[in-house]
């Protein structure tokens, strides 16, 4: 507890390695990340699927899988009164009162992320009972608030249960639920996916109007660049468990340093390019298993610039310009 | 239940209470045939001590005392001596028990309860201590712990009921003499509302229940265990745990309800094999139910009781399966939806 | 260039419920052309009818009205096969990719046990080594290389983008003339998704067959078909059609209009850019005509005209492009709403 | 297999694909070795143990020997050469009906499948009905009312072997049918008979198997059952007739070492019923590609 956050930061993630035990080996799916979330922000987490990313965010927030083991690491969270909490160290009843008020999740796929044998109204009735609202005015005050956020009629979803619910409503419902405590951090796991672009629009419509509301710190994990070019302050790119590149969002797409990040951002076909006279590159090879990960920079057997260096040591993270950081030999010769 | 969701209810209760009846009908048919080839009838003994008595041919007699413990006329058509025969247990009227000397429901009457009593209470005994110990081994999956439970399990779902019924009544009644492996209660308590009967009752049925809780737990565990190690990979257990809902509400409410709900629909099932399996064990242990009379009912070619019996043991197995049936969709939101939806 | 596929005015409508009966049309009234050695592609978002028109085009899915012509033979008119004999000869050269090479693919039989019955079936003539090398050079085709690494390797062995390659070469093994790849990159990774766009692009181009490619995604879809037709569909309609390019930079549906005013874009900006939806009348009152097109109930510019809407009817928007939309040519200038960006 | 050139030959990959998994599994092999012994007692077992059939006084109820494996029963016979002998018969009638029943319920079950619609919704309602009937019960009093054959005894036992396949083969074969793959095999014009042997046969067999060594099981209870309770009495040395005349004519179990005989005969039951469960469960092991366990 006696580390101390700097002012603008919210979250610092510091060396942290996770694996998963399985019957093959070990998954290295978090493997050294150094990752700082800045406060009242919204920070995209990028990353192509086995890369590692939905780990992450289960490794700081503690809701691994059983075969899961923390390696090593920090993360450090900063509370309200200005110090800061090590998640990695805490234990599990401070992680359940930090839970819910101070960090929220909302996990992938909200399809499957509500109780099916409870209703709607039963799920915001018991997450506020267990954190301690009784009174019945305020507890109905603050659902109907937080519904009308996210642009759904208390009356048509509170008695029903998740199964009669559309997808689309699902997710809402469980973003209103998550905020219903207005926790200081939100990670939100793939929100878009599986939603047509007229869903995904109101979705991001949404995310905004509760951010710019509550001023927030959010985390968005996600494969869609796009979205993130929308949305976000600022971006990491995710590559085989670790962070390649992570600068504020503008910089990254004006100008991506790690050559993952460019030619992942150039593989995107987009209707833009009709109008920019622009043509998508493909990415050569497949991204790796977390199980047999290539030695040194994970990223060098589909690298064009690889050279030997790439291929014997992992590549330290170096600042190439103000807030803008890299993982490359390319950006780190005289290191 | 919403208002909307009551006319398809109806509809498939309807549906149901259809099956059951064709259900029953195929049964009762099956019997109806069977008791008209079965050999050495205590009928026809009475056929020929009548015969000699009134001077008329065996035939004859046999005709007589047909028609007076089946209300059956052998003469007729045999469709109509069927129908007759149908329309009699409409009536409820089981049929005539010649060993007994007294109507079929008589008999039925005193042995459904002790069926009824030590079923449920072994059922409900098995379902508890399954799921208990299925939870643990599904929340210590890949322990010793688990790997001894699904193991034991294995084994004792592999034993049949009768070597059960038979290896507990020697070790705990013929060897130790523990417990008493005869009747329902002993014949010195006064049979009422008193202490004393209501002990002596649970003593006799220690054995049967016993029996009962040991063949069937087994299986609820493996099934509990399997649905607890499918939920702890649920989404929504995850969204709960980071939404810091506490421990003990999602063992129960999470955890708990999930695994649970989806095996309930599995005890009509087991009820159903079970009151069929009783046969052997009542007869083990000499217990007064349902069972026990079937089979003495063929020992000693009572056929009148045998069919009635057989008949309750259908009609028993069934209202057990319907019951169930729509006590699902009640507790279970998920059926319910598919209860309106078909 | 030869006529390969073509379907014309076809429907299909499912009747799903026990006791009550319900319509559903998955596609409505769609005619569509491939030549040979073109890739054509359509896009629409889920239950637009995408996948039902492609199973329809490989006689998969038997069409309750309209007309399937493979090659210059008619197959299936008023909704009923004509040509039996030839339907069933020829099925195996028109052949449907599916979206989800989980499912594609038996799980119990190996890369070689996939590939082997088809061979065995159209090339009887082959002995076991030249069915071997005929094995290897479609996993060479489809880019699993190194080949007998491949061979013996099951479905779970391999990667999402690698299933459906050998989704791919399952199709191929039949020399087919047509081959429909239905949301073949939905479910393999970003990074990848046009070097499967590429790949099926080159097996045109090598064997001058004719590939129709199905997605959700426009920018993949224009990527895939380029100058070629691009079809958009909607509630099981084709709305619009054109060459793909000429589309996207200027959709004359209004619906085409707001799917791209909508659609995210990977672009620079240092405000944030998070717009409202564009071109959709979501909270509109305006009364709404009795009408048959698909987009009406969301439609900022719908007004009695309307209700006069046809399926299967197209106004002419350019030299080889068509608007199902009565307004064609009388809606108002568009510009995407992303544009200001771009410029900025 | 289709043979291909490939770097493992075709005999490795049938132990890798059959044989390891099995062997893998302790229970497995537990099972082959109790099922084989099965075998080797109903086949060859009354050709090389002659059938003591001597009464002898001074024998009675002995316990367990080298020389009687199993002890003596109440007349001082070996049991062992009893429970040989009637081996054949508690094998024979129950794997006869679980043939028939298994034949009966795959073939209604694929057809049921195949056509779907109307005609698997008439299966499940005709399978659930059938299921709900209480079957011992029923077996029971037919078994009484039947011609005391061993061919009326597999028909009776037969009568309830067949609707859980068939209604879990048509479940099964119904939704194999809806895969991709198969829908692709149709495309390719792969013909029905390989779509029916190659491509969902592969998928029903462990069903078959799993369900004809459960069905097995529970035929040769219910028959060891019924003639325990003293109906249809076939052979003398059926192991339900022994044990009926130990444990209800002589009151064996209220001897002390009557009781350890008894014991040891049930005891043999349940080892063979569990050897072939064993066997059922080492059995979805192999016939599930993703269980396998090399790479």
């Amino acid at each position: 507890m006696s580390e101390k956050l700097d002012k603008n930061q919210k979250l610092v993630i510091r060396d942290l390695r996770m694996e998963y035990l399985v019957r093959e080996g070990t998954v290295k799916a978090v493997n050294g990340v150094n990752l700082t979330i800045p406060e009242g922000r919204i920070t995209a987490i990028v990353g192509e699927s086995g890369s590692g990313k939905t780990s992450l965010v289960e490794t700081f927030l503690k809701i691994l899988p059983k075969n899961a083991r923390i390696r090593s690491g920090k993360a450090l969270l900063k509370l309200s009164n200005g110090t800061a909490v090590d998640l990695i160290e805490a234990s599990d009843s401070l992680m359940r009162k930090l839970r819910g008020r101070v960090v929220g999740y909302i996990p992938q796929g909200a399809q499957n992320s509500l109780n099916p044998v409870l209703t709607i109204e039963q799920h915001f009735l018991e997450t506020l009972r267990e954190h301690g609202t009784h009174s019945k005015e305020a507890i109905e005050e603050r659902v109907r608030a937080m519904l009308s956020l996210v642009r759904l009629d208390p009356e048509v979803v509170l008695k029903k249960y998740p199964h009669e619910l559309s997808g689309g409503m699902k997710q809402r419902v469980v973003i209103a639920l998550t905020m219903l405590l207005q926790p200081e951090l939100v990670v939100l796991d793939e929100p878009t996916s599986a939603l047509d672009i007229f869903s995904q629009r109101v979705l991001l419509n949404i995310l905004y109007k509760i951010q710019s509301t509550y001023k927030n710190t959010m985390v968005l994990i996600t494969h869609d660049i796009p979205i993130v070019s929308e949305l976000t302050d600022r971006v990491a790119v995710l590559y085989a468990g670790a962070i390649v590149e992570s600068a504020d969002t503008y910089e990254v797409f004006k100008e991506p340093i790690h050559p993952y990040t460019s030619m992942l951002i150039s593989a995107i076909p987009s209707v833009v390019d009709v109008y920019l006279k622009r043509v998508p590159k493909p990415v050569p090879g497949e991204p790796p298993s977390l199980l047999n990960p290539p030695p040194g920079c994970r990223f060098h057997p589909r690298c064009p610039h690889a050279f030997e260096k790439c291929r014997l040591k992992e590549p330290p993270t170096v600042e190439v310009h103000s807030g803008h950081f890299v993982s490359c030999w390319l950006y780190a010769e005289g290191v | 239940m919403e208002l909307t969701g009551v006319f398809p209810f109806i509809k498939l209760l309807s549906k149901r209470v259809l099956y059951a009846i064709l259900t029953i009908m195929v049964a009762v048919s099956v019997t109806f045939v069977a008791i008209r080839s079965m050999p050495g009838d205590v009928l026809y003994t009475l056929a020929v001590s009548l015969a000699e008595e009134l001077r008329i041919s065996v035939e004859e007699a046999k005709k007589i005392v047909f028609y007076i413990y089946y209300g059956i006329d052998v003469e007729e058509p045999i469709y109509l001596q069927y129908l007759k025969y149908v329309i009699g247990l409409l009536q409820g009227n089981l049929g005539y028990s010649t060993y007994f000397k007294r109507p079929v429901t008589y008999v039925v009457a005193r042995a459904l309860g002790w069926t009824a009593f030590t079923l449920s209470v072994g059922i409900s005994l098995s379902f508890a201590i399954g799921i208990l110990i299925g939870m643990l081994a599904g929340f210590k999956r890949g322990t010793k712990f688990d790997a001894i439970v699904s193991l034991t399990s294995t084994v004792l779902s592999a034993i049949p009921g009768y070597v059960v019924a038979l290896l507990l009544y020697i070790m705990l009644s013929a060897r130790l003499g523990l417990l008493p492996a005869r009747g329902a209660y002993s014949p010195h308590v006064e049979p009422g509302l008193n202490l004393a009967f209501m002990i002596d009752v649970l003593y006799h049925a220690a054995l049967p229940v016993l029996t009962y809780v040991v063949i069937t737990f087994s299986g609820w565990t493996l099934l509990i265990r399997s649905n607890v190690a499918k939920i702890l990979e649920e989404d929504f257990l995850k969204y709960a745990e980071a939404r810091g809902i506490s421990r003990r509400r999602i063992v129960t409410t999470y955890i708990g309800r999930n695994s649970i709900l989806p095996i309930v629909p599995l005890l009509a099932i087991r009820v159903g094999s079970m009151i069929g399996g009783s046969t052997l064990i009542e007869t083990i242990f000499a217990y007064p139910g349902m069972g026990y009379y079937l089979s003495l009912a063929l020992s000693i070619r009572d056929y009148g009781l045998l069919q009635g019996i057989y008949f309750m043991m259908i009609v028993a197995t069934i209202v057990a399966v319907i019951v169930v049936e729509f006590l699902t969709p009640l507790i279970d939101p998920r059926v319910r939806r598919e209860v309106v939806a078909t | 260039m030869k006529r390969v596929v073509a379907v014309e005015k076809v429907s299909k409508t499912y009747s799903r419920g026990l006791f009550k009966k319900r319509l559903i049309s998955a596609v409505q009234s769609a005619s569509l052309e491939v030549s040979s050695g073109e890739l054509i592609s359509i896009v629409g978002e889920s239950g637009s009818g995408k996948t039902t028109l492609g199973k329809l085009m490989t006689g998969l899915v038997l069409p309750s009205s309209g007309r399937l012509i493979w090659r210059d033979v008619d197959v299936i008119k008023n909704g009923r096969i004509v040509n039996r004999e030839f339907y069933s000869s020829n099925r195996h050269r028109y052949v449907y990719v599916h979206q989800d090479p989980y499912s594609a693919l038996n799980p119990s039989k190996n890369v070689w046990d996939t590939l082997n019955p088809v061979i065995s079936k159209y090339k009887k003539h082959l002995g076991t080594s030249d069915k071997y090398k005929t094995v290897i050079e479609l996993l060479e085709e489809v880019g699993l290389v190194p080949a007998d690494y491949f061979i013996d390797k099951y479905p779970h062995h391999l990667s999402g983008g690698m299933r459906q390659r050998l989704a791919l070469a399952r199709a191929l093994a039949a020399d087919p003339h047509f081959i429909v790849a239905d949301e073949i990159v939905s479910m393999v990774d970003p990074s990848i998704r046009i070097s499967l766009v590429n790949l099926l692009k080159d097996i045109v181009k090598a064997r001058n067959i004719s590939v129709v490619f199905i997605s959700h995604d426009l920018g993949i879809s224009i990527y895939a078909a380029e100058n070629n037709f691009m079809y958009v569909m909607l509630n099981g309609v084709v709305v619009e059609y054109g060459p793909a390019y000429e589309i996207a930079y200027s959709p004359e549906h209004p619906y085409t209009r707001a799917l791209i005013s909508n659609t995210s874009v990977p672009l620079p900006s240092r405000e944030k850019r998070v717009r409202e939806l564009d071109g959709v009348a979501v909270e509109d009152s305006k009364p709404r005509p009795n009408t048959l097109c698909p987009f009406a109930s969301l439609c900022p510019f719908v007004d009695s005209e309307c209700s006069s809407f046809e399926l299967g009817f197209y106004l002419k928007a350019g030299a080889k492009h068509f608007s199902a939309c009565l307004k064609t040519g009388k809606l108002p200038k568009w510009k995407p709403s992303w544009l200001q960006t771009l410029s900025g | 297999m289709t043979s291909y050139r490939s770097s493992k030959s075709r005999l490795k990959l049938i132990y890798l694909d059959f044989v390891r998994p099995v062997i893998l599994s302790g229970r497995g092999v537990l099972g082959i070795a109790i099922i084989v012994s099965m075998i080797f007692m109903a086949t060859l077992g009354p050709e090389l143990i002659p059938l003591d059939t001597g009464v002898k006084p001074q024998m009675k109820w002995c316990q367990p020997s080298l020389e009687h494996p199993l002890g003596c029963d109440y007349l001082g016979r070996d049991l062992f050469s009893l429970v040989v002998h009637g081996s054949r018969e508690v094998f024979l009638i129950p794997f006869c009906a679980t043939l028939i029943g298994v034949v009966v319920g795959l073939s209604i079950g694929l057809l049921a499948g195949y056509i779907g619609g109307l005609a698997r919704r008439a299966l499940t309602s005709v399978t659930d009905t059938w299921l709900t009937i209480p079957s011992f019960p029923v077996i029971f009093i037919l078994a009484y009312a039947l011609p005391k054959s061993p061919v009326s005894i597999i028909l009776l036992l037969t009568l309830f072997s067949w609707p859980g396949l068939a209604r879990a083969v048509a479940a099964e074969v119904s939704s194999l049918k809806r895969r991709d793959y198969i829908e692709a095999c149709v495309n390719l014009g792969l013909g029905r008979g390989y779509i029916l042997f190659r491509e969902i046969g592969p998928h029903i067999l462990p069903f078959v198997a799993i369900n004809f060594a459960s069905v097995f099981v529970a035929n040769m209870t219910s028959l060891i059952g019924i003639v325990l309770l003293g109906v249809a009495p076939l052979n003398p040395t059926n192991w339900g007739y022994l044990l009926n005349q130990m444990i209800f004519t002589y009151k064996g179990l209220l001897l002390a070492n009557a009781s350890v005989v008894i014991v040891l005969m049930i005891l043999m039951l349940v080892f063979i019923k569990l050897g072939v469960v064993f066997f059922a469960q080492s059995l979805e092991e192999v016939f599930n590609p993703r269980l396998r366990r090399y790479e």
